[in-house]
C-alpha cells in the first residue's frame, strides 16, 4: 500500500509532517456506469486545512461527500474498490454508524442553509435530536460555538431571531457554529463562498483560518485564489483524477504537473 | 411632430403597437367575461338565498331553516283569486297569440294589444299580492297540529315536499361526512406523501405510484360512487351509510391530498435535509424536524382544498351515504353505537339535486331551493377562501 | 444500554458500531417500509376500482348475450325486421302530412279564411290523397302488431319460466336442507310455514282433527318453539305441495314451435306488402298532377313521389331479409359487446327488447365537452396569461384567488343555477324577435346541451387556468427579461419565448379540463335535457341546442332505480368502465405529452 | 477588517527592518574594525554576510509566495516590491561590507595603519548614517527623511571623488605601499556603493509612499 | 454641469480619451422609499470595458439596470433626479422608445438564460422579432454573431440542437452572441461569470476583450481580480455611492481613495 | 488557451531582452572605445545609458502592473520576478559601462594608451560574452548555459585579481601614471561586476527554469 502521490519530504520544508487523519487508498467510485472518480490515495493531515481545486465536474464534490458519505443518499453512486479510513476506521465498512460518523465529520454546504428557526435554536438543533436537553449545557454550548464561528458579537443580541434574517455571509458562518456544536474533527466545506460577495467571503475564509486551530478542515473551492489564501494543502483534480497534492506554496509557485500550473495559472482549457 | 428631435430611441407609430393593444383588450376582455359570469351566479345565489337565510328582525339569521328538518309545505290558496288570476292569464295568453298572428301591416293593433296586455299584467300584480296576504302556509307539523283544516272550498290546497321546514339534518350530514372523510384522507395522504418525497428512489415502483395517483385524480366523481356503491355498500355490505360515504369521499380526496402534501415536502430546499442529516441526525428525525414541521402550513393549507372538493361532490355520496330525505338526526334512534356510523345521512349537494330536480320550481320551493343552494356554497366557500387565503400567507411568510 | 467495556480505545472513533437493530433492520428502513407500504394504497385503490368495476360490469355482457339470444329465439328481432318496413312507410306518411300542413300554412299566408281553407284541404281530391294514402297501410300496421304480441307474449313466458325455475331450485335446496336433521326455522320460514297451514285450514274446514292439530302447531310456532320430527314432516309436506305446484305452473316454451306462429304465413304479409304497393302506386298516379298552387309544396310533393318509388325498390330487399331469417343462426358473445359499444339506442324497461347501447351517451357526453372547452379553453388560456403577464400586480393579486375560488364552487349549485336561471335565460334570450332569423331560433328545450357546456366551461376554466397561469409562472423570469432586454415587445416575449416554452404544460392543463369535463355529473344531470338520442348532426349549428344524455348522468340518473344483478345495472357498471378508461386515458396523455416536451424543451 | 496574511506583510516588513539593521551593523563593524585596527571587529563582520545573504533570500521568497498565493494589489503590492529591492540593496551592503573586511585586512596585515589624510571615518560614519536614516524612513514612513536621505549620497561621493585624487597624489605613494592605496581607494569605492545603495532604498521607500 | 468625479487626464495616460457614450449626472434612485443610489454622475467611453466593483447590495445592478430601463420593470423603482444620456439622448424622456433603446443597450445576466429553443433559434429570436424572415440574412446573422462569441466553433455541427444541452459557460457566450444579434452598440453584464468554473469565466473574458473592440461595455462583477483583468476603467461603488471612478491600473494600483484601496486589497469589511 | 494578458507577458519578456542587448551593446561600446582607443564610441556608450534606465523603469512599471492586475502565480510569476531582478541587472551593466567610459575617457585623455599587460581585451570579451550567454540562456531557456555563465563567471574574477596584483607592481609604476593605474584598475573592477551581474541573471534564469 503506497500513495502514488506523495508529497516529497524535501517540499514539504523540514517540518514534521502532522499524523493524517484521513487516509485514502486507491478510491474508484461511479455514479452507475460513469465512473467520477479514478484510483484517488491522499492523505489529510491534522489540524491543516486541504483545499482541492479543478475545472467543473471533476468529482471535487463527489469525493468530498465520500468522506461523510452523503454519497449514501444518492442511490446510484457506489464506491467500487479502495478504501477512505479516518482515524484509521475504514468508514465504508458494513459495521459503521453513519450517524455517528456524520457527528464526527462536519459539513457545511455551498448554499447556506439555515434552519428556519431561531438562531439558537439552528445552533442547538445537533444537541437536541442527541437528546441533550439541559438548557445550561445548550447555552454554553450555544455560545462557544458561535463565539468559534466569530458570529458571537454580530448576533449575541437577537439569538431568538430568525436565522433567515442574517445576511449571506452571517448565514453561512450560521451554519458553520451549527456544525460545530456536535463537536466534530473534521469539517467538509463544499464551496462555502460561492455564493458570497468578496467581504463576506473574507470573514468566511478568516474563520476558517482560526478554525483550523482546532478542527481539521477539507474544502472545495473554484476560487483558485481562495485555495491558495487558506490552505495549506491543495490538491487538483481533473476529469475524476487526483493530478497533484502538495502543500499549497508548492502547487501555486512550483507546480510539478503541467497541467496544474496551465490550471492555476490561467492556461488550461 | 413639430418641434420634436428626431432621433435614434424616439417613438414612432406602428401598426405592431396597435396590435399588441387590440390582443392586451382581447385578453383582458375574456378574463373579464369569465370574471363576471362567475360573479353573476354569486350574486344571484347570494341575493335570493338570502331570503331563506335572514331576516328582517333579531336575530336577523333563519336559524329555524338551518336547523329544521324538511318537511312537506301545505298551501291553501284563496279559490277565488285564484280563479281570477288564471282568468287574467288567460287573457293576456290569448292577446299576446292574436299579436303574433297580426300580419306586419296592423300596427295599430299590435299596439293597441299591448297596452291591453300591460294594464291586464297591472291587473294582476295586484290581485298577486293579494292572494300572497290571504294564502295560508302550513308546515307538515303545523298542519297536522291544526284541529280544523282550512276547506278546500275556500282554498286551492296544494303541498310541496321539502318546501317546509328548514334544512338542519343535511347540514349535520355534510359535515359528518367530510369531517370523517377528511380524516381518512390526510392520515393515509400524508404517509403516502412522505414516503413519495422522502423516501421513494426513482424506479419500477415508484413510477407506477405516481402513475396511478396522477389517474387517481382524474378519475371522474361518479365513477368512484360507483366504486364505493360497489365494494362498500354492496361487497362489504355496510349498506348506503356515512362509512361507506367516508371512504368514498376519502378515497377521492386522495390525490389532492397526496399531491399537494407532496408538493409541500419537496419545496422544502434540499438543503434543510441535507444540513441535519450532516449533523449526524437520522432520516426520520431528519424528516420530523426539518421537513415536517415547514411542510404543514403547505400540507393543512390544501389539504382545506381537499375539503371543499369532498364537501361540494355529489355524485359519489349519491349511492353510497345520501338519504333524499330522513327526519331523524343521526344521533337519534340508534340501538347501537356502531349504528351511527352505518347509518345513511341527508347531504346538502343530494338534497340541492333533489330539490333542483324532483321539484318543480315555484315561489314556495324557490326560497328553499335558493336557501341551501347559499348554505351550501357558503359552506363550500368558506373553505376554499380560508385555504387561499391561508396560502397566500404561507408563500409570503416562509420563503426559502 | 452501553456497555462501558464496549467503549472503543481513544485512538479509534466512535463510530465504528452500528447502533440498535431490530429484527435484523434498522429503525430507519421500518421506518421506510412503514411510509411505502402506505404508499401504496393508491395503487391499491387504483387497482380496487378496476376490480369492482369490473365485477359488476363483466356479467354485463354474458346477460345481454342471453337477452339478446331470447330476442331472436322469440322472434322478436324478427318482428323488428318487419317494424323496419311499417317505420318507412310511417316516415313518408309523416312528410305528407308536413306537406299537409305546410300547405295550410301557405294558404292562410295568401290570406285565405279559415272556412275557406278548410274547404280546399278537405276536398274530396284532397281527402283522397291524404287519408287515402293513410288508409293504405292499416293492414300492415295490424298484421304487424299482431305478430308482435305473440313474439312478446313468447319471451315474457320464457322469463317467467326461467325466474319459476330459479325459485324451483330454491325451493329444492330448501327440501334438502330440511330433510337433513339439524335444520333449524328462520323467521321467515316460520311465518310462511304458518301462513300456509293456515291456509290449510280453511281449505279443509270440515276436518276438524287436522284443523286443531294444525291451530296448536301455529301456535307452537308463534312461540318460537323448535321443531321436532313431527312438524319437520309436515313442514316437508307442505314445502313439497308449493313445490310441485309451481313445477305446475310452467309452461316450457318451445321455441322452434312458437316462432312457426309468427313467421308462418309470409304469404299474407307479402299480399299485404303488394297491397301496400299497389295502393300507393294507384293513389299517386291518380294525383300525379294534383296542384298545391305553390312551387315550393310542388316541389316538395314531387319529391315525396320518388321517395315512395325508392321505398318500393327497398321491399324486395326487405323480403329477402326476411326470408333469410333464421332464429336458429347463433350469436356470438362478442356480438353483446360490439353492439353495446355501437348500439344506437339506449332503451330500458320496455315491454319489447331493451336496448343498451353506448354511442348516445358517448356524442352526447362528447358534444357537451366540445361545448365546454370550446369557451374554457380561449378563456382559460387567455385569461391566464393576461393574469400572469400583462394585468397588474393588483389585478393578478385578486383575479387568481377568485378564479380558483370559482373553481370551488359545487358542481350542484351550479346544476342548480343553470336549471333555474340560464336556461330559462337562454330560451328568452333566443326568443327575442331580432335573432328569429337564427335557424334553429327560438329553442324548444330550456335544458339542452349548450345549456349544460356553458355551465362546464365554467367548471374547467378554473383547472385550465390555474394549471396553464402555473405553468406560465413556472417559467424562469430571467427568460422573460432575456426577451425584453433583446427589445421585443410584452407580447412578442409572452408569444414567442414564454407559452413555447410552457406549451406541453398548457396543453396538458387543457387536456386536464377535459377530463374534468368528461367526468362531471351533476351539471349535466341538471341541464343537459337528459334526452336519450344521438344528437342529429345534420342539423348543423342546432344540434348544439339539442338536449342530450351523457355517461355520467345517465349512471346517476338510473343507477338509484335498477335491479341489482339485473343487465341494466351491470350495463350502467360497463358505461362506469368506459368513463374510468376514457379518463384514465386522457390523464396519461396529459403526462405523455408533458413528458414528451419537456425533453424537446429541455 | 485585517485579515490573517496581512500579519505575513508585517512579518515581511520586520523582516526587512532586521535585514537594515544588521545590514547597518555589518558595515558598522567592517569600519570600525578598518579604523581602529581591531581585526575581531573585522573577522566578526567578515561572519555576518552569510546570514545576510540568507535574510535576504527569506524575505525575496516570502515576497514570491506572498504574491503567488494572496494575490496583493494596491499599498500592499508596493510593499512587497519594495521589501524586494531593498532587501536586495541591503544584502549588496552587507556584500560591500565584506569586501572591506577583506581589504581592511589585507591593510591590516600589510601596513597596519591606514593614511590620515583619508577622510575614511567621516564617510564611513556618514554611509552608516545614510543606511540608518533610509531604515527609520521605512520604519518612520517618513516621506521627508527619504529625501534627505538622497541629499546626503551626493557628500558621500564628493568624499571618495576626493579620496581617488589623493591616492593619485605623489605624496601619497611613500607614505603607503601601492596595494594598500589601492585597497583604501576601492574601500573607499564600497563605502560610496554603500551609500548609493541607502539611496535605492530611500527611493523606494519614496515611491512606497508616495503613490509614484 | 460638471463630472464630480472627473480622470485626471495625468492619469489617464498621455492618450486622448474616447468619446463618452453614456453620461449620467447626480442620479438619485429609489425603491419605493428606500433610495439606493446617490448623487451618481460619471461617463463611461467609448470602445472600453467599465467595471463596477463594490460589495453586496451598494446598487451595482441598480444603477447598470438605469442603463437600458429594466428598472421599469420593477413597480416601486424610480428615478427620483438626475440624468442618463446615451448618445446625448436622455432615455428616460417621455418620448423614448424603450424597445429601440433596449435593442440599442443589450444586456447579458448574471445566470444565463438561453431560451429553450435551439442555437439558431436563440440567436435568431432578436432579428425576428424586428420581422426579419429571410432565411440567408439570418444565417449569416447567426454564423457571425456566433463567430464574435467565439462560439462558432463549438456549435456549428448542432445548431438546431437545444440550447440548454450546452454547458454552463457556453450557455453564457450564448446569451452574448444573442444580445450581439440586434447589433447593440452597448453591452451590459451584470456579473456574467458568477456562476461560472474558472475555465468557462476565462473563456466569458477573453470574449469581453475581443468584444470590446466594437462594443462599449459594462460589467457589474464581484470578482475583483476580474475587474483588474477584463477593465479599462473600474468605477468602486458603496452604500450606493461612486466613491472612486478612474483607469483600472490607477485604482488597482494607486487607487486615492481609501475606502477603495481597502476594498480591493481586501481589508474592507 | 492562451489569455490574452499573456501576450503582456511576452511583450515583457521581449523588453527584458531587448534591455539585456543593450547592456550588451552598451558594455561592447565602452570596452571597444577605450580598447580603440575610440572616443566616438566611449562617448556614444555613455550616452546610451538613460535609454537603458528608461527601459528599466519601464519594465519594473510593466511587472509592478502585471502583478496587481493579473494576479500571476506559478512560472508567470516567476518571469516576472526574473524581468524584476534582471532588468536591474542589466541596468547595472550598463552603469558600469557608464563609468568605464568615464574613466575610460579619462585614460584617454591622460595617457591615450593602455598598458597592454593589462588582458582588458579578453576581460572584457568574456564579459560580453558572459552577457550574451545569460540573455541567451534566458531566451532559449537553456538551463546547461546558465550554469556555464556561472562557470565563466569566475575567470573574469580571476583576471581580475591578476590586475590587482599587476597594477600593485612597482614596475607598472613608469609606465603609465598613477591615475590610469587606478581608473583600469577601477575598470577592470567594473568589468568584474559585469560579469557578477551575468552571473546573477544567469542564476535568475535557472530560478526561472528549475522551479528552485
Ligand atoms: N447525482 C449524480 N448522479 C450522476 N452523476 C453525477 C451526480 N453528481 C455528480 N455527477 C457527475 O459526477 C461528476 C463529478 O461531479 P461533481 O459534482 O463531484 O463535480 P465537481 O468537481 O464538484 O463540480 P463543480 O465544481 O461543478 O461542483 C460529474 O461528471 C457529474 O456529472
Ligand atoms: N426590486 C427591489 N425592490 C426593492 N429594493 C431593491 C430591489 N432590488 C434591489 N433593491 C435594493 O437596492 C439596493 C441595491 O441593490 P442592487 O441589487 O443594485 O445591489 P448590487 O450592488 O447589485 O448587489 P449584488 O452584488 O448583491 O448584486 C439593495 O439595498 C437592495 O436591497
Ligand atoms: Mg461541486
Ligand atoms: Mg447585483
Ligand atoms: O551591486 P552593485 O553592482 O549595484 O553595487
Amino acid at each position: 500500500m503506497s500513495l502514488d502521490i506523495q508529497v516529497k519530504p524535501a517540499e514539504a520544508g523540514s517540518k514534521v509532517l502532522p499524523p493524517e487523519v484521513i487516509k485514502i487508498r486507491n478510491l474508484d467510485f461511479s455514479y452507475g456506469e460513469s465512473q467520477a472518480l479514478f484510483d484517488i490515495s491522499m492523505d489529510v493531515y491534522e489540524k491543516e486545512v486541504t483545499a482541492f481545486i479543478g475545472p467543473s465536474g471533476c468529482g471535487k464534490s463527489t469525493f468530498l461527500r465520500c468522506f461523510n458519505r452523503m454519497n449514501d443518499l444518492i442511490d446510484i453512486a457506489k464506491i467500487k474498490s479502495g478504501t477512505i479510513k479516518i482515524s484509521d476506521v475504514d468508514i465504508y465498512d458494513e459495521e459503521i454508524d453513519v450517524i455517528e460518523l456524520r457527528k464526527h465529520v462536519g459539513m457545511v454546504f455551498q448554499k447556506s442553509n439555515p434552519f428556519p428557526k431561531s438562531i439558537y435554536d439552528n445552533i442547538a438543533y445537533g444537541m437536541r435530536i442527541q437528546g441533550i436537553k439541559k438548557s445550561s449545557e445548550l447555552d454554553s454550548t450555544v455560545e462557544s460555538c458561535l463565539k468559534s464561528a466569530a458570529l458571537w458579537g454580530e448576533v449575541k443580541d437577537r439569538l431568538n431571531e430568525s436565522a433567515l434574517g442574517l445576511s449571506g455571509g452571517q448565514q453561512q458562518r450560521l451554519c458553520i457554529a451549527r456544525a460545530l456544536a456536535v463537536k466534530p474533527k473534521i469539517l467538509l466545506m463544499d464551496e462555502p463562498c460561492s455564493a458570497l460577495d468578496p467581504i463576506a467571503t473574507a470573514k468566511v475564509e478568516e474563520l476558517i483560518h482560526e478554525l483550523k486551530k482546532n478542527y481539521t478542515i477539507v474544502v472545495v473551492t473554484h476560487n483558485m485564489q481562495q485555495a491558495a489564501r487558506v490552505s495549506d494543502r491543495t490538491a487538483f483534480f481533473y476529469l475524476g483524477r487526483l493530478i497533484e497534492y502538495g502543500p499549497t506554496e508548492q502547487i501555486f509557485m512550483n507546480p510539478e504537473n503541467s497541467q496544474t500550473e496551465a490550471y492555476v495559472s490561467g492556461r488550461f482549457g | 411632430m413639430e418641434g420634436k428631435v428626431i432621433h435614434r430611441f424616439s417613438k414612432r407609430f406602428s401598426k405592431k403597437a396597435f396590435f399588441e393593444n387590440l390582443i392586451l383588450n382581447i385578453l383582458r376582455i375574456s378574463t373579464y367575461l369569465v370574471i363576471l359570469f362567475a360573479g353573476f351566479i354569486f350574486l344571484d345565489i347570494g341575493i335570493n338565498g338570502s331570503k331563506a337565510i335572514f331576516k328582517s328582525q333579531a336575530p336577523f339569521i333563519n336559524t329555524d331553516f338551518l336547523t329544521q328538518k324538511p318537511e312537506t309545505l301545505h298551501v291553501f290558496e284563496p279559490k277565488h283569486i285564484d280563479k281570477k288570476l288564471k282568468e287574467i292569464n288567460a287573457k293576456i295568453l290569448s292577446t299576446n297569440i292574436e299579436n303574433k298572428n297580426l300580419s306586419n301591416l296592423a300596427i295599430e293593433d299590435s299596439k293597441k294589444n299591448d297596452l291591453l296586455i300591460k294594464s291586464l299584467q297591472a291587473k294582476y300584480h295586484v290581485l298577486d299580492k293579494q292572494r300572497k296576504e290571504e294564502r295560508l302556509l302550513f308546515s307538515d307539523t303545523e298542519f297536522r297540529a291544526l284541529e280544523i283544516k282550512p276547506s278546500k272550498s275556500e282554498y286551492v290546497y296544494e303541498t310541496y315536499a321539502y318546501s317546509g321546514g328548514g334544512i338542519g339534518p343535511a347540514i349535520i350530514g355534510t359535515c359528518l361526512l367530510v369531517l370523517g372523510s377528511i380524516a381518512i384522507a390526510l392520515s393515509l395522504g400524508v404517509l403516502c406523501a412522505i414516503y413519495l418525497s422522502e423516501y421513494s428512489r426513482p424506479g419500477k415502483v415508484l413510477q407506477i405510484i405516481r402513475l396511478s395517483i396522477l389517474n387517481l385524480s382524474g378519475v371522474p366523481s361518479i365513477v368512484f360512487g360507483l366504486f364505493g356503491f360497489g365494494m362498500f355498500v354492496l361487497f362489504f355490505g355496510w349498506g348506503v351509510s356515512m362509512i361507506a360515504g367516508w371512504f368514498t369521499l376519502a378515497i377521492m380526496a386522495l390525490p389532492v391530498i397526496i399531491s399537494a402534501s407532496e408538493e409541500s415536502m419537496r419545496s422544502i430546499p434540499k438543503g434543510f435535509r441535507e444540513g441535519s442529516l450532516a449533523l449526524g441526525a437520522s432520516k426520520w428525525t431528519a424528516i420530523r424536524t426539518n421537513v415536517l414541521p415547514y411542510a404543514l402550513p403547505g400540507i393543512l393549507t390544501s389539504s382545506i382544498m381537499g375539503i371543499a372538493r369532498v364537501a361540494g361532490e355529489t355524485a359519489p355520496i349519491m349511492f353510497t351515504a345520501a338519504f333524499a330525505l330522513r327526519d331523524q338526526l343521526p344521533w337519534e334512534g340508534l340501538e347501537k353505537a356502531s349504528d351511527f356510523i352505518f347509518q345513511g345521512v341527508m347531504a346538502l349537494p343530494y338534497h340541492i339535486y333533489v330539490v333542483s330536480s324532483k321539484i318543480p320550481q315555484n315561489e314556495y320551493t324557490e326560497n328553499m331551493q335558493y336557501g341551501s343552494a347559499f348554505v351550501f356554497l357558503f359552506i363550500v366557500g368558506f373553505f376554499a377562501i380560508s385555504s387561499i387565503v391561508l396560502r397566500i400567507r404561507v408563500r409570503k411568510k416562509y420563503k426559502w | 444500554m452501553e456497555d462501558p467495556n464496549l467503549e472503543p480505545k481513544d485512538t479509534a472513533p466512535s463510530f465504528s458500531r452500528k447502533r440498535l437493530v431490530l429484527f435484523g433492520k434498522d429503525s430507519d428502513s421500518i421506518i421506510k417500509s412503514f411510509f411505502g407500504s402506505s404508499a401504496t394504497i393508491s395503487i391499491v385503490v387504483l387497482a380496487l376500482i378496476t376490480i369492482f368495476l369490473f365485477k359488476e360490469g363483466a356479467g354485463f355482457i354474458n346477460q345481454y348475450h342471453k337477452s339478446l339470444k331470447e330476442y331472436r329465439l322469440s322472434g322478436l328481432e324478427y318482428v323488428d325486421i318487419l317494424k323496419e318496413n311499417r317505420e318507412n312507410f310511417t316516415e313518408l306518411n309523416r312528410l305528407l302530412t308536413d306537406i299537409r300542413s305546410n300547405w295550410i300554412k301557405s294558404l292562410k299566408s295568401n290570406g285565405l279564411s279559415q272556412s275557406e281553407i278548410s274547404s280546399i284541404v278537405m276536398s274530396p281530391d284532397s281527402k283522397s290523397l291524404f287519408l287515402g294514402y293513410m288508409r293504405a297501410g292499416k293492414s300492415l300496421k295490424s298484421y304487424i302488431k299482431n305478430k308482435m304480441d305473440l313474439a312478446i307474449e313468447v319471451r315474457d313466458q320464457h322469463i317467467t319460466n326461467k325466474n319459476l325455475r330459479e325459485t324451483l331450485n330454491n325451493f329444492a335446496q330448501k327440501i334438502e336442507d330440511v330433510e337433513k336433521f339439524n335444520y333449524q326455522l328462520n323467521d321467515v320460514d316460520r311465518s310462511q310455514f304458518i301462513l300456509r297451514l293456515k291456509e290449510k285450514n280453511l281449505n279443509n274446514a270440515t276436518d276438524y282433527e287436522l284443523v286443531t292439530n294444525n291451530e296448536s302447531l301455529i301456535n307452537s310456532l308463534r312461540d318460537g318453539d323448535a321443531i321436532n320430527s313431527q312438524t319437520r314432516k309436515i313442514f316437508l309436506e307442505l314445502i313439497k305441495e308449493q313445490y310441485v305446484d309451481i313445477e305446475n305452473t310452467i309452461k316450457p316454451v318451445d321455441f322452434s314451435s312458437e316462432i312457426v306462429k309468427i313467421t308462418s304465413n309470409k304469404e299474407a304479409y307479402f299480399k299485404i306488402l303488394v297491397g301496400l304497393e299497389s295502393d300507393i302506386q294507384k293513389i299517386l298516379n291518380e294525383k300525379s298532377l294534383f296542384d298545391f298552387n305553390d312551387d315550393e309544396l310542388n316541389k316538395r310533393f314531387s319529391k315525396f313521389k320518388d321517395l315512395n318509388y325508392l321505398y318500393f325498390e327497398t321491399i324486395d330487399e326487405h323480403k329477402d331479409k326476411i326470408k333469410q331469417w333464421n332464429q336458429n343462426q347463433p350469436i356470438e358473445i362478442l356480438h353483446a359487446l360490439i353492439s353495446f359499444i355501437t348500439g344506437k339506442d339506449w332503451i330500458t324497461a320496455s315491454d319489447q327488447q331493451d336496448w343498451y347501447g353506448l354511442l348516445p351517451l358517448l356524442s352526447g357526453s362528447l358534444l357537451v365537452s366540445f361545448i365546454a372547452l370550446f369557451f374554457a379553453v380561449p378563456l382559460g388560456v387567455g385569461a391566464a396569461i393576461y393574469t400572469n403577464q400583462m394585468a397588474s400586480s393588483i389585478e393578478r393579486n385578486w383575479i387568481k384567488p377568485y378564479i380558483e375560488f370559482v373553481s370551488a364552487i359545487p358542481s350542484v349549485v351550479i346544476g342548480f343555477f343553470g336549471v333555474v336561471v340560464l336556461g330559462e335565460a337562454i330560451r328568452n334570450f333566443s326568443n327575442l324577435s331580432i335573432l328569429s332569423w337564427v335557424p334553429f331560433f327560438p329553442l324548444g328545450e330550456r335544458l339542452n346541451v349548450f345549456t349544460a357546456g356553458l355551465l362546464l366551461a365554467l367548471m374547467a376554466i378554473p383547472t385550465i387556468f390555474t394549471l396553464a397561469e402555473d405553468a406560465i409562472n413556472n417559467v424562469p423570469k430571467h427568460l422573460k427579461e432575456a426577451s425584453l432586454a433583446i427589445g421585443a415587445t410584452r407580447l412578442q416575449t409572452t408569444a414567442r419565448v414564454i407559452v413555447p416554452s410552457c406549451l406541453s404544460a398548457i396543453i396538458s392543463a387543457i387536456m386536464l379540463g377535459f377530463g374534468r369535463v368528461i367526468g362531471e355529473t351533476m351539471v349535466v344531470l341538471l341541464c343537459a335535457g337528459n334526452r336519450i338520442k344521438i344528437p342529429e348532426f345534420t342539423d348543423g349549428i342546432g344540434v348544439f341546442f339539442e338536449p342530450v344524455h351523457t355517461m355520467t348522468g345517465i349512471i346517476a340518473q338510473e343507477m338509484g332505480e335498477v335491479v341489482q344483478g339485473s343487465v341494466h345495472y351491470r350495463a350502467l357498471f360497463m358505461v362506469g368502465i368506459v368513463l374510468f378508461f376514457t379518463s384514465m386515458l386522457i390523464n396519461i396523455g396529459a403526462q405523455w405529452i408533458v413528458k414528451k416536451y419537456k425533453k424537446l424543451e429541455a | 477588517m485585517k485579515r490573517y496574511f496581512h500579519k505575513e506583510l508585517n512579518d515581511l516588513k520586520n523582516k526587512l527592518i532586521l535585514l537594515g539593521e544588521k545590514s547597518n551593523e555589518i558595515a558598522r563593524l567592517a569600519m570600525d574594525g578598518l579604523l581602529e585596527n581591531d581585526i575581531e571587529k573585522v573577522n566578526k563582520a567578515a561572519g555576518m554576510d552569510d546570514y545576510l545573504d540568507d535574510l535576504e533570500q527569506e524575505i525575496s521568497y516570502a515576497c514570491i509566495r506572498y504574491i503567488s498565493l494572496r494575490a496583493p494589489v494596491s499599498s500592499d503590492l508596493r510593499l512587497i516590491f519594495v521589501a524586494l529591492k531593498a532587501s536586495r540593496d541591503f544584502e549588496r551592503i552587507g556584500d560591500e561590507a565584506h569586501s572591506i573586511t577583506r581589504k581592511s585586512s589585507k591593510i591590516l596585515i600589510n601596513d597596519g595603519k591606514l593614511s590620515e589624510q583619508f577622510n575614511l571615518q567621516e564617510m564611513s560614519n556618514l554611509a552608516c548614517q545614510l543606511i540608518k536614516d533610509a531604515i527609520s524612513c521605512f520604519v518612520e514612513e517618513d516621506l521627508e527623511k527619504a529625501f534627505a536621505v538622497l541629499k546626503k549620497d551626493r557628500e558621500i561621493d564628493t568624499i571618495n571623488q576626493k579620496h581617488f585624487e589623493l591616492i593619485s597624489d605623489i605624496s601619497m605613494q611613500e607614505k603607503i605601499s601601492d596595494p594598500t592605496r589601492f585597497n583604501t581607494l576601492l574601500i573607499s569605492k564600497s563605502i560610496e556603493r554603500m551609500g548609493d545603495h541607502a539611496k535605492n532604498i530611500a527611493r523606494e521607500v519614496i515611491f512606497l509612499l508616495s503613490k509614484e
